[in-house]
């Protein structure tokens, strides 16, 4: 991932991803998956050279990058923790869990502490809610979280 | 939102976010202004007054009566419901009976008609005795009473043939029938000409002599059957939006596109639009290019064999056949002039003859040539020969540019032709009119504006009078119309403004407005619309009264009462408006010409079951490059075309708010071009030409092709009919706009040309006891 | 030709008409926001729910083709309970400047507030809203201001409803 | 002989550590000079036990577990090699009760065999139902599935043979089977294991779908938080294509066959079967009106079946075994089996897929065990975020389509969340709220605005604020949702709203603070 590339330089790989890609049936999501994991997230000056190669409007790329959560306009720290907020992890305990990573780590959901190390989401489920409570740091998941574990987790990130 | 997508089809709203936080938004979370709408005002209805308000109902409140009528910009002639409070327009709505835009609008029909009550238009007669006088306001008794007294005088001293009239396309189908009568029965020659001279004037000659009538073969909703489309020489989602609209829903249903332009227009590439053929051609390549097509037909056997031994004279037909097989039009020896791939003339052709039911629309791209009407011949040879013609879905289709250039040509405003295209020589024909209007018509056709000018120039003729046209903005040659038009003793414009040909006249009668006045508009689709008056007229009368005054200050004994008889006459004079009267019209809400006792509900589709002229005619088409030719002091070629936001010369849409979308003509250049010359986006560019100089600013984009320029001609302080030649068609006269060698170097401002142009419209614009009119 | 029956009217109309469209034609309105003859109907508005018998749940009958013998009702009181809630969600975001709003005696959604008796808005106007440019003290991120940008016309995002119902498809 | 031995790669037994146990293993074994390679096989579903290690031994395979990467020296010393005993073993796995009583159809593989061994999938009965169908006319496949009884899995319950059947009977140029792999609810983690332990069942079931119903082209939509299924579903089609199993010539037949893995983008309403569509085709994933149903116009306007992963893996036994075989299992009109996935607060977490009609009380107390904490149970959430939360009064409910709907429950994708005394009902219909307003797509207002003021109305009661009329209003506003929204999101949403306020009442008259006097 590559945070440092100047506008020309996204035009032209946005550019290389998109031929590459537009001929599958329904290209939009896997272009911008490949987008956010080329530059980390979805650059808003893709979105025009995108339009124009799918032969879209760009209020329609628009409106679909917004409407997916997994999409975003702007970098995250260089660790992403998700933690898993749905019931099954409330029933063991995941708001509370959730509230000591919160403190742990001075954000709230959404945010990114103010080094840039890590930055916490929210999710709704990662299918592990026989090892609820969960989480997802940097795409490797971990079960049966309790207050030590996630002391280490914060430590790694914060490494 | 879905109007912008299911309606309009340009898709510029969408819904940002999700759940409670979603919103709607336009373009990427811009406002509306700087995003991809295009004001066509869809949304708006879809959302009456909740959210999306027009501006003029917030500052005047509901509507609360409402007239159905005709827009009057472009030729698809949208109807709308004028929604008024009192004697106040308070919006224009598109009317969903409307059988031309079935509800749809542009943002011209739908929002730009505050030109109508704008400042400088001017409400009183003005005289004055030498154009750089001052105007005098005077009574409408005066100007009348001047304009005759000058008009028998200019008979008197120089002959019959000195005067003559100029109809307008944009005023009403009535009254341009009388300025054509007042022409033959007043002037007592057949010094009448129009517009469609610039336009389509190619359109009735290539129709008329393949097919027999000079129309449209179609209606609009034709185009919903359509499998195949070739455009060409037309830009139809900027000059025909609301049939863009209706085109792109259908492509976007599955229908092919094959678009033949040398620009690379919105119809090639835009959201859920893709051309399967592009073909960029050089400008001045048309017959080249379309015979080519033909070529690729003929030669791998393509063509409608049945239908043509059915519909057509077949030896006519292997006539043409072995000469588009000539191995000089094959696509490989076409690319080599034209410049566009072999390869895609080969698919475009295969794709057209095979790929069902195949339609072509065109536009001044084809017929503002040398050759014009050898293209069109070449189109509907190329109809004929695909079995592309009497159904719906197929057809050749001139997108007419003026709301009325159909009608006007319908109501004899030809040099040589009588209402219905009835030539002037024809005994029978000349019989009827003279019989009813109790004069003698000559049976010589008369002068066509370019010549009226040359023999101006040449002192021969001395009057004219102008109804509702701007020749010296629309025309070619500026300098050459300037020149005619300063030689002439009595110039008679009748005009909303003071617009550029007034610079010239010596009369000025106020004109009304379509929103002023009854009558009929015809559309590209043969269409015959109610114009519908919704206020009085500002100046006084309708422009078919101020015809009618001069008629009577002239001494003829003219008595029309209301629009209504004039119809009454032309319907029974004319053939293929037999049936039509207003009352029809109210009851049928409008129809397609022929309107008859052979077809009482008028003809939405022609020559369902044989031509017109009978045999459907296959014509040679050969392909002669046109004199205007790229060298060492002008290499690129220049073409021009509008844009959606403006109208033509800009008369009406430049005196409304649709100038924040085209504030100035700028010079579309492909990077390429712009680099060797040092050009930078935005600069000020010199364009030079033969025939003269002008300076605009430089837009770089790969919309063109390298060694083609574009402009557009909406702003006369860029005058680009200074640069056009006057070349023109060989059969019609219609000019040469689309194609002219030009040189475009750096420029500091505007030449010393337009300096003086300006100089000289303030001066001549003056009115005495008032400020400067000019703006 | 399709015969049902309508709020104990019989009716036939063609196939494929719309349950909607079959009710306009037996004299009968059904309440609705985002069907318009322009656009194919797409059912987000939730105020044109009907029920019919043998089948479960209110669908909404501009996008529910009829089919023979079928028994629609469109004004039990079950629906209007579920169009009053409905109404009453729309309202609870939306400016209360009916008396000073351009589209006052000529809005589609105070009609059909009408239409559909609401009297009261239970969840008051201190939620979540698009409306008020600040909330609760705070900045409100759902609010946009009115966009003028357009020589002729305005979107206020406040009063959204109409537009969204319409155009919520997208 | 080399031994072999099972470490899973199942995300539930890598989120507990398994990767760290197979690294150990390995570099132990290698320096011990153990002649034994390590299987990472999916998971068993005794995911309480996870990371569970099986070791292949003549007696059949013994398991051992929760291991720890710690415990990987001793269980050697122990001779885990060859099955000796340890304080981790746990015996056969085949003889774990919690296994043995299960009924595996769907599952028979998963966490037997190496999920990307396309070998040990045929030598475990792999690619038999392929095989068949491809000698059978389409409409005798539709038959087949029809007579099954077998009922989307998905959580609507349709009949999935009259689906096939439709897609069949509509004309199209092209056609399409989607495989609807956004397992989003809370509580269900089957299709994640049938992706990662035995990709090739469904991806069997998708070509016979596809066979059956005359479609070229699969897409399975996974969702982006299953990173691991997204992987190995993606290899096992690479290895699947290679092999001839789809591709041009499904098992060298004249029938074509592709599939192509595709990842959600965060948005749980795509598990909507219209807005799983949309999405696939690069739109915002919103909700479609239906009519038309998918199986006329379905995906790019074609005639598309869109089945769940589960419906899809349980095809290739039905066309194998024949359909009375499956149809015997199960009740009423609910047959076959259903993978049950006990997960929350309960002891003996996991998957337990068994014929229809178990009781909830024998699923939660005697399967699941009760509650992990200890504590007594106090609801039960059946059918995730949707789902309504059952209290013990309703244990003797059995496990089956109607009799759920009879008791305004829903099985769902038969996810259940078991909750102990501690929790807050009120709290929990808030949160059913607030999830419906997260993940709302925003077409509809009941769902849109409405679950907006469902949270706010819930903060009122909880704060005490006018109780009895917010309570009628929260009742109300779950009427209007339920009835006037467009889809399952909206229309379930009052599912556990309802259900905790009818059957937990007391959490919803909280016992106002008392506020200091000002």
């Amino acid at each position: 991932m590559n945070l440092h590339v100047s506008s020309r330089d996204i035009g032209e790989r946005t550019l290389d991803i998109v031929s590459g890609m537009k001929s599958l049936e329904g290209p939009l999501l896997p272009i911008l998956h490949e987008i956010q994991a080329e530059f980390g997230y979805v650059p808003q000056e893709c979105l025009p050279i995108i339009a124009r190669e799918l032969n879209l409007s760009r209020a329609e790329v628009h409106g679909v990058v917004t409407f997916y959560h997994d999409y975003r306009d702007h970098p995250t720290g260089r660790h992403v923790l998700k933690l898993c907020r749905a019931e099954a992890c409330q029933s063991m305990g995941g708001d509370q869990l959730a509230e000591r990573v919160k403190s742990l780590l001075g954000i709230d959901f959404h945010q990114t502490t103010l080094d840039g190390a890590v930055t916490l989401e929210p999710v709704y489920c990662l299918g592990l809610c026989s090892a609820a409570p969960a989480a997802m740091l940097d795409g490797e998941v971990h079960g049966r979280l309790d207050a030590d574990a996630v002391k280490d987790l914060v430590a790694e990130v914060r490494a | 939102m879905r109007a912008c997508e299911e309606v309009q089809g340009t898709f510029a709203l969408t819904i940002e976010g999700r759940g409670f936080d979603s919103r709607v938004s336009a373009g990427m979370h811009e406002n509306f202004l700087e995003s991809e709408c295009v004001s066509c005002g869809a949304c708006v209805q879809a959302c009456p007054i909740t959210t999306l308000t027009e501006k003029s109902v917030i500052e005047i409140g509901q509507p609360e009566h409402s007239v159905v009528t005709t827009c009057a910009y472009c030729g698809v002639g949208c109807s709308f419901k004028a929604e008024m409070r009192g004697e106040e327009l308070v919006r224009m709505v598109p009317w969903k009976d409307g059988q031309a835009n079935r509800g749809h609008s542009c943002v011209k029909g739908r929002f730009a008609y505050g030109y109508s009550t704008h400042k400088e238009r001017i409400l009183n007669p003005m005289i004055r005795e030498k154009i750089s006088d001052p105007w005098r306001e005077v009574s409408w008794e005066e100007a009348l009473a001047h304009t005759a007294a000058e008009f028998r005088r200019l008979q008197y001293q120089y002959g019959r043939d000195a005067v003559g009239g100029i109809t307008s396309s944009r005023c009403t189908n009535e009254e341009t029938y009388l300025v054509q009568k007042l022409v033959r029965a007043g002037f007592g020659n057949n010094n009448v000409d129009t517009c469609a001279r610039v336009c389509h004037s190619p359109t009735g000659y290539g129709l008329g002599a393949t097919f027999g009538t000079s129309a449209g073969t179609q209606n609009f909703d034709s185009v919903e059957h359509t499998d195949v489309v070739i455009i060409i020489g037309a830009n139809p989602t900027d000059g025909h939006p609301v049939f863009a609209s209706r085109l792109k829903k259908r492509l976007r249903q599955g229908a092919k596109l094959i678009v033949v332009d040398p620009r690379r227009i919105d119809m090639v590439s835009s959201p859920h639009i893709k051309a399967s053929h592009h073909l960029p051609l050089r400008p001045g390549t048309n017959v080249a290019v379309v015979t080519s097509l033909a070529h690729v037909i003929v030669t791998e056997g393509l063509y409608d064999e049945k239908f043509i031994r059915e519909r057509c004279d077949w030896s006519e037909f292997e006539d043409w056949a072995a000469f588009v097989a000539e191995p000089h039009h094959s696509p490989e020896e076409v690319e080599k002039l034209s410049g566009v791939p072999a390869e895609e003339i080969r698919g475009a052709a295969r794709l057209f003859a095979t790929g069902g039911n195949g339609s072509i629309y065109y536009g001044l791209g084809v017929t503002e040539h040398s050759q014009g009407s050898t293209t069109v011949m070449a189109i509907a040879n190329l109809a004929m020969a695909t079995g592309n013609i009497g159904r719906p879905g197929v057809g050749v289709n001139p997108l007419r540019g003026q709301n009325n250039v159909q009608g006007s040509c319908d109501m004899g405003s030809f040099p040589h032709e009588l209402p219905g295209y009835r030539h002037v020589s024809d005994d029978a024909t000349r019989d009827i009119f003279e019989k009813l209007w109790g004069v003698t018509i000559s049976n010589e056709p008369g002068l066509r504006i370019p010549n009226m000018l040359d023999a101006a120039v040449d002192g021969s003729f001395k009057g004219i009078y102008i109804q509702g046209e701007d020749i010296l903005q629309s025309d070619p040659d500026t300098k050459h119309v300037s020149a005619g038009l300063a030689a002439m003793e009595c110039v008679v414009v009748q005009d909303l403004f003071l617009n550029e040909t007034a610079n010239y006249a010596h009369v000025f009668l106020p004109g009304s407005t379509f929103l002023e006045k009854d009558g009929t508009f015809t559309n590209a689709e043969r269409r015959i619309n109610r114009v519908r008056k919704v206020m009085t007229p500002r100046n006084g009368y309708a422009d078919w009264e101020v015809t009618q005054n001069l008629a009577k200050a002239m001494g003829l004994d003219w008595n029309y009462t209301h629009p209504s008889q004039i119809m009454d006459e032309i319907a029974a004079t004319t053939p293929s408006f037999a049936m039509v009267s207003y009352d029809y019209l109210e009851k049928m809400g409008s129809v397609q010409w022929p309107c008859n006792e052979k077809a009482p509900l008028g003809s939405p589709i022609m020559h369902v079951n044989g031509f017109v002229r009978g045999k459907g005619k296959f014509i040679r088409t050969e392909y002669v490059a046109t004199d205007e030719k790229t060298g060492p002091r002008f290499p690129l070629l220049l073409t021009t075309g509008r844009i959606l936001s403006q109208y033509n010369v800009g008369a009406q849409t430049r005196r409304t708010d649709n100038v924040v979308w085209h504030e100035e003509d700028r010079l579309e250049i492909h990077p390429n071009d712009a680099e060797m010359r040092g050009v930078h986006d935005g600069s000020w560019v010199k364009l030079m030409s033969r025939s003269g100089d002008t300076t605009l600013r430089a837009l770089i984009t790969e919309r063109v092709a390298p060694g083609v320029v574009y402009t557009t001609f909406h702003h006369p302080t860029t005058q680009a009919n200074v640069i056009t030649t006057d070349f023109s068609d060989w059969a019609t006269n219609c000019p040469e706009y689309k194609v002219t060698a030009v040189q475009v170097s750096p420029s500091n401002g505007p030449s010393q040309w337009q300096v003086d142009y300006d100089e000289q419209a303030r001066q001549s614009r003056r009115i005495t006891g008032k400020m400067e009119a000019a703006e | 030709m399709v015969t049902l029956t309508i709020d104990g009217n019989e009716i036939t109309v063609p196939e494929g008409t719309s349950i909607m469209r079959a009710s306009m034609e037996a004299g009968i309105e059904v309440p609705k926001l985002c069907a318009t003859d322009m656009m194919d109907s797409f059912g987000s508005c939730r105020l044109c729910l009907v029920e019919i018998q043998g089948r479960a749940g209110m669908p909404a009958s501009c996008t529910t083709p009829v089919a023979p013998g079928m028994n629609v009702s469109t004004q039990t009181q079950r629906l209007k309970d579920v169009r009053r809630g409905v109404m009453e969600l729309y309202i609870s975001d939306h400016p209360l400047d009916c008396l000073t709003c351009a589209a006052n005696g000529d809005c589609e959604l105070q009609d059909m507030a009408g239409a559909v008796g609401l009297r009261d808005v239970r969840y008051g106007y201190d939620g979540s809203n698009h409306v008020k440019a600040r909330d609760n003290g705070g900045i409100n991120l759902n609010w946009a201001p009115k966009d003028e940008s357009n020589p002729y016309f305005t979107f206020d995002p406040a009063k959204m409803h109409r537009l969204f119902a319409v155009c919520a498809g997208l | 002989m080399t031994v072999r031995i099972f470490v899973p790669k199942d995300a539930a037994a890598l989120a507990l550590g398994a990767e760290r146990v197979a690294k150990a293993l390995s570099s132990e074994v290698e320096a011990r000079g153990i002649d034994a390679t390590i299987v990472r096989n999916g998971s068993r579903g005794l995911h309480w036990l996870e990371p569970m290690i099986e070791v292949e031994t003549a007696q059949g395979r013994i398991a051992y577990g929760p291991v720890k990467a710690s415990d990987v020296a001793s269980l050697l010393d122990a001779g885990l090699a060859t099955g000796r005993d340890h304080a981790l073993c746990l015996g056969k796995t085949e003889e774990l009760p919690f296994l043995k009583s299960q009924t595996r159809l769907t599952f028979a593989r998963c966490g037997i065999v190496d999920p990307l061994s396309l070998a040990d999938y045929r030598a475990h009965e792999g690619l038999k139902g392929l095989e068949r169908a491809v000698t059978l006319a389409p409409a005798d496949i539709v038959a087949h599935v029809t007579e099954s009884g077998l009922r989307g899995r998905g959580g609507a319950g349709f009949p999935t043979g009259i689906k096939w059947k439709t897609v069949l009977d509509t004309p199209g140029a092209r056609k399409y089977i989607v495989c609807n792999a956004d397992e989003g609810d809370s509580g269900t983690f089957a299709d994640r294991m049938i992706m990662e332990g035995d990709p090739f069942v469904l991806i069997e079931g998708m070509a016979i779908a596809g066979i059956a119903t005359g479609a070229t082209k699969g897409f399975v939509y996974i969702r982006s938080e299953y990173p691991h299924a997204i992987a190995t579903m993606t290899q096992a089609v690479e290895i699947a294509h290679k092999a001839g199993v789809v591709g041009t010539s499904v098992l060298g037949s004249a029938h074509a066959f592709d599939i192509e893995i595709r990842t959600g983008a965060g948005a749980y309403v795509c598990g909507e079967e219209t807005a799983l569509l949309n999405s696939l085709e690069g739109k915002r994933g919103i909700v479609r009106a239906k009519p038309p149903l998918p199986a006329h116009k379905g995906l790019f306007d074609c005639p598309t079946v869109i089945n769940n992963v589960i419906s899809l893996a349980s095809v290739p036994i039905i066309m194998d075994k024949g359909p009375v075989y499956y149809k015997d299992f199960g009740m009423g009109r609910s047959r076959g089996t259903i993978p049950i996935q006990i997960a929350g607060n309960a002891r003996h977490r996991g998957l337990y897929e068994a014929a229809f009609g178990l009781t909830l009380g024998q699923i939660v107390d005697d399967i699941g065990g009760g509650t992990a904490s200890g504590r007594p149970v106090k609801a039960v959430q059946v059918g995730g975020p949707l789902g309504a939360y059952f209290p013990r009064a309703l244990f003797d409910t059995a496990f089956d389509y109607e009799a759920f709907a009879a008791k305004d429950g829903l099985i769902g994708h038969a996810g259940i969340v078991v909750f102990d005394d501690t929790a807050d009902m009120l709290k929990q219909a808030r949160f059913a709220m607030e999830f419906c307003a997260i993940e709302s797509c925003g077409k509809c207002t009941p769902c849109r605005i409405g679950s907006t003021r469902g949270v706010e109305v819930a903060d009122k009661i909880a704060q005490g604020i006018e109780p009895e009329k917010n309570r009628e209003l929260l009742a109300d506003l779950c009427n209007t949702m339920k009835f006037g929204s467009l889809c399952a999101l909206g229309g379930f949403t009052p599912y556990p709203v309802t259900s905790a306020m009818n059957h937990f009442p007391d959490d919803f008259r909280p016992v106002p603070l008392v506020e200091a006097a000002e």
